[in-house]
């Protein structure tokens, strides 16, 4: 069920005109700029709470959203954890109001009530960045489920970091896309911490992870995550083999023989190891002395995956230097221009902070109190 | 009025398939809800009425279902997912309080949450601890959701359309114990409520609902007020018979839903009575009773001639044993008790 | 990893002297005869709330039991969830205790707190039937903890049921268990239902549960919960090879190369399916509608664990007819004389209420209420 | 009396410290609390006095390490599991409401249940909504537990260590936001607290601990009784500045420990000011504040001149933005508005 013998076959990236491939440097060099803000902007204490960066990682959000539908971004909708501006951005969430959250500002995505960690763009198809670590799982499945029962062909990203591999909602999770063959792909962004704790340390068979997808007789796949066209590509595959993937417990029949009587080709749901690098702490507050010694970030910095497609486009005549130089100014203008923005904009108001509660009027609580408790005179306004 | 005979069960029933029957987004997921017809035979019938796309029966897997439904709310579709008893949706907690009362919030209103959590609540059934929460006490403190502990038939009925035809997470807290009630019809009931059959829903009108937020008299009186929801509405009102006989006239307001709580009518009727006991099936401590009891202490500060007082589950985790299990939870003669007590006539 | 090639070592059970084998024997007759009277005094309206029949896996309880220390019963505990009356008996409980606590009497092992779903005997090493589904697993590891943490050799055996395959408590207690290496069994009961839920539509992969062992690298072993002379040979093994697992975490040093470079040989957790059927419904009050056609128990009696072993101890001399009729007598006495301890004992009286709540003297909640709260007048006294 | 230099942190790793050299049953379990010296610091240097047997680095599986320590304490050790917050400990609701405080009571007094939970209670980081739980409520409804809200190093360390001697389940709500204070000593106190330094615990006496279920005045005063516990102690002693200056004397009781309560200290000062203002961090419905407004409200029924009001978080889930967290939060400027508007001074 594995697609060990992947190189053998055509590699869909080969497809990819040169305006596309350009998109994808350019999707990735402005998460980067992005996230050089976003730690300059937390270092001046603009932007506050837990704040965890993207960089490194970058060709996993651009790799696998790239391979999504491009035409609806609703159709093919996204939800991850905390670590979320790059697949935000990636999803095609405005640098803005990205930003403006994380200052929070009225004019970001969640009017500054969610922050860095809670990044939300329904138009764009971004069903968030979730806080507790594991807890977006079941949430993924939900979608796909939602698309399953209305019958469409759209595909869920679902990503989860390699802590989350030990949740129960990861596990619970697995096993229902399973026997409901939900369009849902769990997206492993494997960068081998969390926070300090190594994988082998507290995930059992952190060498093999494909056991983890066969518990669940699940589609399992693997991809270097610093390789935006091997991301594409592995993508590209699950992505289509993970549409249109129907529920076998809609007949209802001989129960026995469900589920694992699939026929071996039928769609369905995937887990996919994407195996990354966080160049960075955990989140902005980590000394991180726990990798020191382990030489991996700059390992990985030698195989930065910008770099790489900059190589890769330059070597085969496909974007000049000067392309990219213009991609990367457009993409530090964009970054700033989102800093600016921010700043300018007004903070969340008082007003706010009793909306969005309720979608209903709702007693005493809009107004902001209940009788003998002293609540903000500002608030309820 | 021809009398109805409508079980606790099939209102439910009744307002998920009228619910489900004009709104093609709702579906209805639980343990043994389809193939087995419901544990408690709340959902008999609707598989094979609707069929396994919309009936579906889901492994034990609280956090598992109870999130997918919540990501399927987000996604558009109106959830109802049934716990087999609200004791087994601990290992759902985040799922239920962490997302689903504050996606919209956290999401700035981009997404909501319109989703149905619904089970048996309270203790009574010789089940023991971990099978005996009542949960509105912890739950209601939470902002961003709305619950119900309907103690009717017609409650039930009306409280679960008007939570399927909203926007905002809806806990319904139903009662194992009560499900067969209304199966002999007024005879199961008090009779203060038997003038006008007002424990069972309308028939023939599929437009009924209750409104979130509205507490209802279910026996007025001018002596003193009982403030209760659920299963203890019928302990108060068998507690009303033997008052009577010692001509003590109680009024029993049913809250009917504890977020919102209609703290207004609890308010009118303590100016009226000026003396008020709460009933509550939770434990005491932290309480929707002890929730109560602050509010009129607030607003009634006046009113009264003496302190509320106030009838809950002991606290204690609840027994197995038969008789002490009765001993622990809210009943007639407490309430009896109590009220004497709060008239200074104990 | 697996013991699929057990069947040419030497069988365990071969071992085992006459009276040994009738004690089995005895053990798994007492439990039918002593559910019999359950069932009976359930009917009678003398038992209450939830009440799961053991009668078809008796082999279960009894084999594996089998296979653990008899010397000590406190060395080698066992934990599990609400079908516990078997293994409860088969642990050494005492039956007039088990039954009482059903009656709800003082006598019972939990004063007539717990019930049928919570058989608690600290004496015989029995840690409770835990009646949320999963809810043993972490406890399960728990004690086992304990032992290796007392650098002790006891080995814990943690019951659960098929339906508890797809709760996140149990998956994450796999982790924990194989990451540290736990000196536990795993042992499913799997009579491939929970409650009229088949396991082929809850769990995937129901028809090779070896996967979910695989996931966490645990070892795996099956047998057929209806020979108990099979389920004890199986758990002898693995009850060998769990004995004195080591913590591979405590020595700190090369993460990378943590749990999964264990030496293949060393002694670790497990996880044992062991395929039994229920001849009864879920709990006293299922109809069982939805197996009317599978036909599973009627094949089931056909190969009765009790009668089994009976037909191997009469066919190779190792006991007589009458040895057999007077272990079955000595049963039903047993089991009668449990029902009468239990009818003639006092019920759990109104001064037990509010002790066992907390170790040390407690505030008012010993005097059974708050300032304000009416409570029960008897309570507390 | 020389002055000390304690943070709050180091007082919880002391009163640990303390009880594992006493005592080879205590382990410390947790996510980074070993390799990484504690995600906040507190446990820092202990992998290297303890050793990894002792001091565990878990994997992010809350519920199966929870109910790990349940089943360890059980067997008869006794664990302290650390949840990096208490946020995350709604994954493992299941253990730590339906196993660890019940299971001596499910098993008839036969096992015990002697283990602490501790971790980072409430919000102010800017952490938004599912990260800024404070639990006192929810969990102090639950009979079984003992729960406490230190609010100074001494209190964290006298109660901890407390609560390591005892058999019960303790759960510690530690404050992410008062973990350095301390280290400059009195100057990051009240002027309340300086004299006798009371804020810091007694150096070189590893016997002392603090009573479970005592409260403590931290400050005396005649006009008005404060009740709170943990942070908004420090915002009660703030606004007690800013109302002397008014001429109003504040008394400010830090209960400590919400179960048990210690409500006859709280009578005994409401009796003598003759209002009151309940203070609490988590939101007010169901809460522990309307639980002691009710118990006030029953005890001092006849001693009060008006009301006892509250001041709680606002009743919304916790916002990302610096000033509308602020404006959520009980703080001093509450504080002081409510106790003129007790005393109708408003
Ligand atoms: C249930 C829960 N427990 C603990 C935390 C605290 N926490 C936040 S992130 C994190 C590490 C997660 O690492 P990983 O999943 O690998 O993601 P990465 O940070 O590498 O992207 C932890 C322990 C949490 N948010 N939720
Ligand atoms: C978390 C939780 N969810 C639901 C239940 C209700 N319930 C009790 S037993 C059961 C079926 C369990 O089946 P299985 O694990 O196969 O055990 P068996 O009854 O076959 O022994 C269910 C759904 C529960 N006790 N706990
Ligand atoms: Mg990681
Ligand atoms: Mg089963």
């Amino acid at each position: 069920m594995s697609t060990a013998s992947a190189s053998t076959l055509p590699r869909p990236s080969d497809q990819l005109a040169p305006g596309q491939l350009q998109k994808m440097l350019y999707d990735m060099i402005l998460i980067r700029r992005f996230e050089e803000k976003t730690m300059q902007a937390y270092m001046q204490q603009k932007i506050g709470g837990f704040c965890h960066i993207y960089i490194g990682q970058e060709a996993v959000a651009v790799g696998s959203i790239s391979a999504l539908d491009q035409a609806d971004p609703q159709k093919d909708p996204v939800v991850g954890g905390y670590r979320d501006h790059g697949f935000a951005l990636a999803k095609g969430m405005h640098p803005n109001y990205c930003m403006a959250e994380m200052f929070g500002k009225v004019t970001g995505c969640a009017k500054g009530k969610g922050g860095s960690m809670h990044m939300f763009d329904k138009d764009r198809g971004m069903y968030g960045g979730h806080a507790i670590v594991g807890g977006q799982c079941p949430l993924g499945a939900g979608i796909a489920f939602g698309i399953q029962y209305e019958e469409k062909d759209g595909v869920v990203l679902c990503y989860l970091g390699d802590g989350a591999l030990n949740q129960g909602a990861f596990f619970e999770s697995m096993d229902l896309a399973a026997i409901w063959n939900l369009p849902v792909i769990f997206v492993l962004e494997n960068n081998g911490w969390s926070m300090g704790t190594h994988i082998a340390r507290g995930t059992a068979m952190a060498h093999d992870l494909k056991a983890k997808a066969e518990a669940f007789g699940m589609r399992y796949a693997e991809c270097d995550g610093l390789d935006v066209l091997a991301t594409f590509d592995c993508f590209a595959r699950e992505v289509a083999a993970t549409r249109n993937a129907k529920n076998p417990q809609w007949h209802r029949g001989d129960w026995d023989k469900l589920a694992y009587h699939r026929d071996g080709n039928a769609n369905g749901p995937c887990f996919i190891n994407v195996k990354t690098v966080r160049y960075q702490g955990h989140s902005m507050s980590d000394p991180q002395k726990y990798r020191k010694e382990t030489g991996e970030v700059e390992n990985a910095k030698s195989r930065d995956p910008i770099q790489g497609l900059v190589r890769h486009l330059i070597e085969r005549g496909l974007a000049t230097q000067e392309d990219i130089t213009a991609l990367d100014e457009k993409a530090k203008a964009m970054a700033a221009e989102a800093v600016a923005f921010a700043e300018a904009s007004p903070d969340m108001p008082a007003s706010e902070m009793f909306t969005d509660v309720y979608a209903d009027v709702y007693g005493p609580y809009i107004a902001g109190g209940l009788p003998g408790i002293v609540t903000n005179k500002n608030s309820g306004q | 009025m021809s009398e109805r005979k409508i079980q606790y069960r099939e209102a439910i029933r009744e307002a998920m398939q009228e619910e489900m029957r004009l709104d093609a987004r709702i579906f209805l997921m639980g343990e043994e809800v389809g193939e087995y017809n419901g544990s408690y035979k709340v959902s008999e019938g609707m598989l094979e009425e609707f069929g396994p796309r919309r009936i579906i029966d889901s492994p034990i897997a609280e956090t598992g279902f109870a999130g997918l439904g919540i990501g399927a709310a987000m996604y558009g579709l109106k959830p109802i997912i049934e716990f087999m008893s609200w004791s087994f949706c601990l290992v759902a907690a985040d799922q239920i309080l962490n997302n689903a009362p504050k996606m919209r919030y956290m999401s700035g209103g981009q997404f909501g949450c319109p989703i149905v959590f619904r089970g048996n609540n309270g203790a009574g059934g010789q089940l023991g601890s971990t099978h005996s929460w009542s949960m509105e006490s912890m739950f209601s403190s939470v902002p961003g959701l709305k619950l119900a502990v309907p103690s009717t038939p017609r409650d039930a009925k009306g409280l679960l359309k008007a939570g399927l035809k909203g926007q905002d997470p809806f806990f319904s807290l139903e009662s194992e114990r009560m499900l067969g009630m209304g199966a002999r019809g007024r005879k199961d009931f008090s009779r203060y409520l038997h003038d006008g059959d007002l424990w069972a829903p309308p028939e023939n009108d599929a437009d009924f609902t209750i409104p979130l937020g509205l507490a209802d008299i279910k026996k007025a009186g001018k002596d003193c007020t009982i403030v209760t929801a659920g299963r203890p509405v019928h302990f108060a009102l068998e507690a009303a018979e033997a008052l009577e006989k010692d001509g003590i006239d109680i009024e029993v307001v049913d809250v009917r839903t504890w977020r919102p709580l209609d703290i207004e009518t609890i308010v009118k009727s303590v100016q009226k009575t000026g003396a008020c006991v709460v009933v509550d099936q939770s434990w005491p401590f932290a309480s929707v009773g002890s929730e109560v009891v602050a509010q009129i202490h607030e607003r009634c500060f006046d009113d009264l001639d003496g302190p509320v007082l106030r009838v809950h589950n002991d606290d204690i985790a609840a027994p197995y044993n038969r008789n002490r299990e009765q001993d622990m939870l809210p009943n007639a003669r407490k309430i009896t008790e109590a009220v004497k007590a709060a008239l200074y006539r104990a």
